[in-house]
């Protein structure tokens, strides 16, 4: 119903701008600017709400409450954490190269943001339906890895760097197995829009019984992706101190958390299309399950965190070069073959 | 009691190396017997409790050390200090321990007051290394022959040695509770 | 340098996994004294090659408080609270070490009920400091929630201290001659309702981080010493323990009442961070084990035997160990039959065991480090004293 | 086949933890809210040493100070002297919280019962020198003794370390005005 009403109040305003005959161009430039921020107020509403989440999750796997005091339940501890983190003094180090150092965080979120231009929350509901939506996604989850060795490398620190360097492989080899993963589904579905492979699923069921194989690839190099534990080297916090936020403070560090969990998010949304069918699903509106099925992936990486240990990093690229990359590409040679027949 | 070997049923491949009960009695008395027929001139005491105990000048100590973990199976160092005697020189004492048969022996080696130099014993005991670091940062021995002799508790440059009876900490004080008139 | 060639003889030649790999530039890198796994200020320079650990040079004393300067000055029952701060996660064993050196100097009959008392508190001591290892090694492998879980069992224990000691950490409970204060059958009914359910926990720790397969990964392997050098190298404790010898002062040197008490030396043959902790794991069986018996039979009696009102140590020099959570806590005492002792030296197994860490670390990854200092369970407060 | 085997033991490994963390996220928590819930300490705690009285109010302190010889860190100061009937009057009993290391020593050794360990612990403070506890502070605890002395404590009164501590400006200025308690010289301690 929203969607019709939005859909009704673009269709009348445009009428005006043709009517008044004002150039259509500035109609196309607010769009896009309200597209673009109701994107950002979603992803920062529900970073909140994923660290609120998270110490929640953490908190009661580990016998205690989590935050309490700050609003109810504690919900409101995230922002009142965000004001102190505003408030704390910018440091710069003296050996840091300033502007690299200023633009790493920005680099890292900016992609975080661009993601979502693809994602479809509902029917229709989508920023921009790209007929490349899936090799558009691909193409922005790496430019994690620009911004981590920007951060790391001008930070000036032995361990940023460590950091930096690890990041840069992890992510690298494990862009392979995913983009292979995303393949099956793309083979079934047979295009890259991701309008389409909701719409495949609908006609048939969800990928998820028909990749299993691909949905473990694919969400274990998310999580690898997305530098959460296990996979969380380029942080590592017991080994590399802080990995290549070690240097970071204040405001520039919460950008890097929330690109984390912007990050995080993402890719379970992402998930939730390619194999649970996206927005799709009975009684409900679309929005909700397309909500349901996100923060069911959510709490699957927050449940892992809090279970397992740390990977080391030699172990870590066996198991993406080794492992997920043969099975990945089986996987991928089987549908294929499958679809063919 | 007796020096029957622990149960090794629990341990699993191929450990040669058995840990006997302390000695006592008859087997105590072989082990003093045992590093008398080496040392002739050495003299061996049995303590009350049950250590074997003897004493050795600085210049014998590499070759009884020698002898004492090749030949009598002193392979375990305990531990290793010094201790300062003020005008009657200072003393660095070694606590060894045959694993085989349990038994246990003290070393002790006089050093002069002035300039006390000692042999090191870090290549028969690898242990001795920090021990004897240690000894030399608190209470000022050399060990000669010490692969790497510099201080390891107190900072590099401290003055003096603090476990010399006569150091005296010149740092400034925090300021205490006064002290009672009567003491 | 010099270390290894002189030692050629009793320890084999160093295998360095990844050797033949090709070098790259050298980094030196200081970890520690402020970093989060270092278990307090230990400071490690290391020099890298990638991640790889080149040589390793570390660095002690950011934590030392004197300890056995202030001995020299404080009469014999005024050293009891110290010793509890120098190896603060075990200060009964601690205190055992001390209080055992000098009954054994004065000649002090120390009655029954005392000394089974000092037994139940040292082994729970074992429990209690091995928990905080479990836990801590947990975190440094990055499993956040494993400390938790052995902090909640921990805390148990602790109140269990509390309550017949007054305090959590810093005991102060021996007496030359017994114990402070006495336990009380409620108090014993207690510990036997915790050990009853305890082994469940140690099978949740187990589920939950034992049977994991990134954690064989990470420990297996990795940091191997063999039990020729461990015992070169004066280790002692669980690090000599999972080399495969079965040294325990509990058996070689008996103490107290273990002499009568039922229990196995927990070894393991492999000698790497796997085998550490695997006997760790089984030393808290066996003090569950040893605490059965020892709660079922705690005689009645006095609790303090007939010590001196003043302490005075007859001239002499005496050693005394007992084995602490950590390994051989060595107490040397020189005395002139003051009411001080004229000189106290702290043998701390931790002191001794980071000689091992050069051995253990060279040519693994900077993330194996990490393991390795933390199964060798060091604590700071020990080593620097 | 060897491989398969692997990554069935490790699946069943990682979900074996997984349904140990499931379970103990449906467990209630453990913890306490602290400043709101308190767990009750046993008695024989040990916080800081008080000083106690007898039932008329007077200190059980004979001023012997065999408690500051035996402290090992020597935080208690005692200034006494002698009276009309040749005992000892007690003037000043400080301790010094700041360096205390609450082993328990004091109300070990004293022979008199005069000093036992309290529950009360949250010392936080503003000075340092408010940390130095007097005798009326020390003898104001001791009085909300609740419990007889077990394992050389005592339990005493919720709180009663915030009002003696709060009390303290004005115990200072009746300390102050003239002909209160002793002749002795309190005015210049109270600094």
């Amino acid at each position: 119903m929203l969607v019709d009403w939005v859909a009704s109040l673009y269709q009348s305003v445009q009428a005006t701008f043709v009517a008044h005959g004002w150039p259509l161009w500035v109609l196309a430039v607010l769009t896009a600017v309200l597209k673009v921020a109701g994107v950002l107020v979603w992803i920062l509403l529900n970073v909140l709400f994923l660290i609120w989440l998270e110490r929640k999750i953490s908190g009661h796997v580990q016998n205690r409450p989590g935050p309490v005091y700050t609003g109810r339940f504690g919900l409101l501890q995230t922002l009142a954490d965000a004001l102190k983190v505003l408030l704390k003094e910018d440091v710069i180090p003296a050996g840091a190269d300033r502007w690299v150092f200023v633009l790493a965080p920005l680099v890292a979120f900016v992609p975080s943001v661009m993601i979502w231009v693809v994602i479809p929350f509902s029917r229709g509901v989508q920023a921009q339906d790209l007929n490349i939506g899936i090799l558009y996604v691909a193409a922005l989850a790496s430019f994690t890895v620009p911004s981590l060795l920007m951060a790391g490398w001008s930070s000036d620190n032995k361990w940023s760097l460590m950091g930096a360097l690890r990041s840069a492989a992890q992510l690298i080899s494990y862009e392979v197995p995913l983009i292979l993963a995303e393949l099956g589904v793309v083979v079934l579905a047979g295009s890259l829009r991701l309008s389409d492979i909701i719409a495949a699923q609908q006609r048939s069921v969800w990928f998820l019984f028909l990749q299993p194989v691909g949905f473990v690839v694919y969400f274990i190099a998310a999580l690898a992706e997305s530098n959460r534990t296990p996979f969380d080297l380029p942080e590592a916090e017991s080994e590399l101190v802080a990995g290549f936020n070690t240097e970071y403070s204040g405001f520039r560090w919460s950008i890097f958390f929330l690109t984390e969990y912007a990050n995080l998010l993402g890719m379970a949304s992402l998930a939730a299309t390619l194999f649970l069918g996206g927005w799709s699903g009975p009684f409900l509106p679309p929005f909700v399950w397309f909500v349901i099925k996100t923060y069911f992936f959510v709490f699957l990486a927050m449940w892992i965190r809090w279970t397992l240990p740390r990977i080391r990093v030699d172990q870590l690229m066996d198991l993406g070069w080794k492992f997920l990359l043969p099975v990945a590409l089986v996987n991928l040679v089987v549908t294929g073959v499958f679809v063919v027949l | 009691m007796g020096s029957d070997p622990i149960e090794l049923d629990k341990v699993k491949g191929e450990i040669q190396v058995l840990v006997a009960r302390r000695a006592d009695g008859p087997a105590l008395t072989s082990g003093a017997q045992a590093i008398r027929e080496q040392f002739p001139d050495l003299e061996v005491s049995i303590r009350p409790d049950q250590w074997l105990e003897m004493a050795v000048t600085p210049d014998r100590l590499l070759p009884v050390a020698q002898v004492l973990r090749d030949q009598l199976g002193y392979t375990y160092l305990l531990s290793l200090t010094g201790v300062d005697w003020q005008e009657k020189g200072l003393q660095v004492v070694y606590h060894l321990q045959n694993l085989d048969k349990g038994l246990f022996l003290v070393l002790t080696v006089a050093l002069p007051a002035q300039d006390p130099h000692i042999p090191s014993v870090t290549h028969l005991w690898p242990t001795a290394n920090w021990q004897e670091r240690e000894a030399w940062d608190l209470v000022g021995i050399y060990f000669d022959g010490h692969p790497d002799l510099r201080r390891i508790l107190m900072k590099e440059g401290w003055p003096g040695h603090p476990l010399r009876k006569d150091y005296r900490d010149t740092r400034p004080l925090r300021e205490r509770l006064p002290k009672t008139e009567r003491r | 340098m010099a270390l290894d060639t002189h030692s050629e003889r009793r320890t084999e030649t160093l295998e360095i996994p990844g050797s033949d790999l090709p070098r790259t530039e050298e980094m030196m890198v200081n970890m520690g004294p402020q970093h989060p796994s270092t278990h307090g200020v230990l400071r490690a320079v290391l020099t890298l090659d990638g991640e790889r650990i080149v040589d390793v040079d570390s660095d002690v004393g950011y934590l030392h408080r004197c300890f056995e300067k202030i001995c020299e000055q404080q009469n014999y029952p005024q050293i009891i609270p110290y010793t509890d701060r120098t190896d603060y996660l075990a200060g009964m064993t601690n205190e055992l070490a001390l209080v055992l050196t000098v009954e054994k100097a004065i000649g002090l009959e120390v009655p029954r009920r005392a000394q089974y008392i000092r037994t139940i508190m040292a082994e729970l001591q074992r429990i209690h400091s091995h928990l905080i290892w479990f836990g801590t090694f947990a975190l440094d492998m990055g499993a956040t929630t494993p400390f938790l879980y052995s902090f909640r069992e921990r805390e148990t224990i602790s109140d269990f201290f509390e309550e017949i000691t007054g305090a959590r950490m810093m005991y102060n409970y021996m007496r030359y001659g017994g114990v402070r204060n006495d336990i009380t059958s409620e108090w014993v009914k207690k510990v036997q309702a915790f050990l009853k359910r305890f082994p469940e926990n140690l099978q949740e720790y187990d589920d939950l981080f034992t049977g994991n397969p990134i954690v064989h990964a990470r420990t297996q392997g990795i940091g191997k010493i063999s039990a020729e050098q461990a015992i070169a190298y004066g280790a002692s404790g669980p690090v000599l323990r999972a080399t495969g010898v079965p040294y325990d002062i509990r058996r070689a040197d008996p103490y107290l009442v273990y002499d009568e008490l039922q229990f196995d030396i927990a070894t393991a043959s492999e000698g790497d961070v796997w085998a550490r902790y695997q006997v760790r794991m089984q030393e808290m069986r066996q003090s569950v084990r040893m605490l059965e018996q020892l709660l079922a039979g705690v005689p009645e009696g006095e609790i303090m035997g007939k010590a001196p009102r003043i302490i005075k140590v007859p001239a002499g020099h005496y050693y005394g160990h007992v084995d602490s959570p950590r390994g051989e806590v060595g107490c040397y005492l020189v005395s002139t039959g003051e009411r001080t002792p004229y000189r106290l030296h702290w043998r701390s197994p931790c002191f001794v065991h980071l000689q091992l860490l050069p051995l253990m670390a060279k040519g693994h990854l900077m993330a194996d480090m990490v393991a390795i200092i933390g199964s060798i369970d060091i604590v700071m407060g020990e080593v620097d004293r | 086949m060897g491989v398969l085997k692997n990554v069935v033991n490790s699946v069943v490994g990682i979900a074996k933890g997984h349904k140990v963390t499931l379970k103990e996220m449906l467990r209630p928590t453990v913890t306490v809210m602290y400043p709101q819930e308190r767990l009750d300490l046993p008695v024989g705690s040990r916080g800081i040493p008080v000083l106690l009285s007898d039932e008329q109010g007077n200190l059980l302190c004979t001023s012997c100070g065999v408690c500051e010889r035996e402290c090992p860190v020597q935080v208690i100061h005692i200034v006494s002297h002698r009276g009309e009937d040749k005992r000892k009057v007690l003037d000043e009993f400080d301790i010094d919280m700041s360096r205390c290391m609450f082993c328990g020593i004091c109300a070990e050794v004293c022979a008199f019962g005069a000093i036992a360990m309290s529950d009360q612990y949250e010392l936080d403070d503003f000075e340092q020198g408010d940390l130095i506890y007097h005798k009326d502070q020390l003898a104001a605890i001791g009085r909300t003794q609740r419990t007889p002395i077990t394992n050389y404590g005592i339990k005493t009164e919720v709180g009663v370390l915030d009002q003696v501590r709060a009390g303290r400006a004005s115990a200072a200025q009746t300390a102050a005005a003239p002909a209160t308690s002793t002749p002795s010289s309190e005015g210049s301690r109270s600094e």
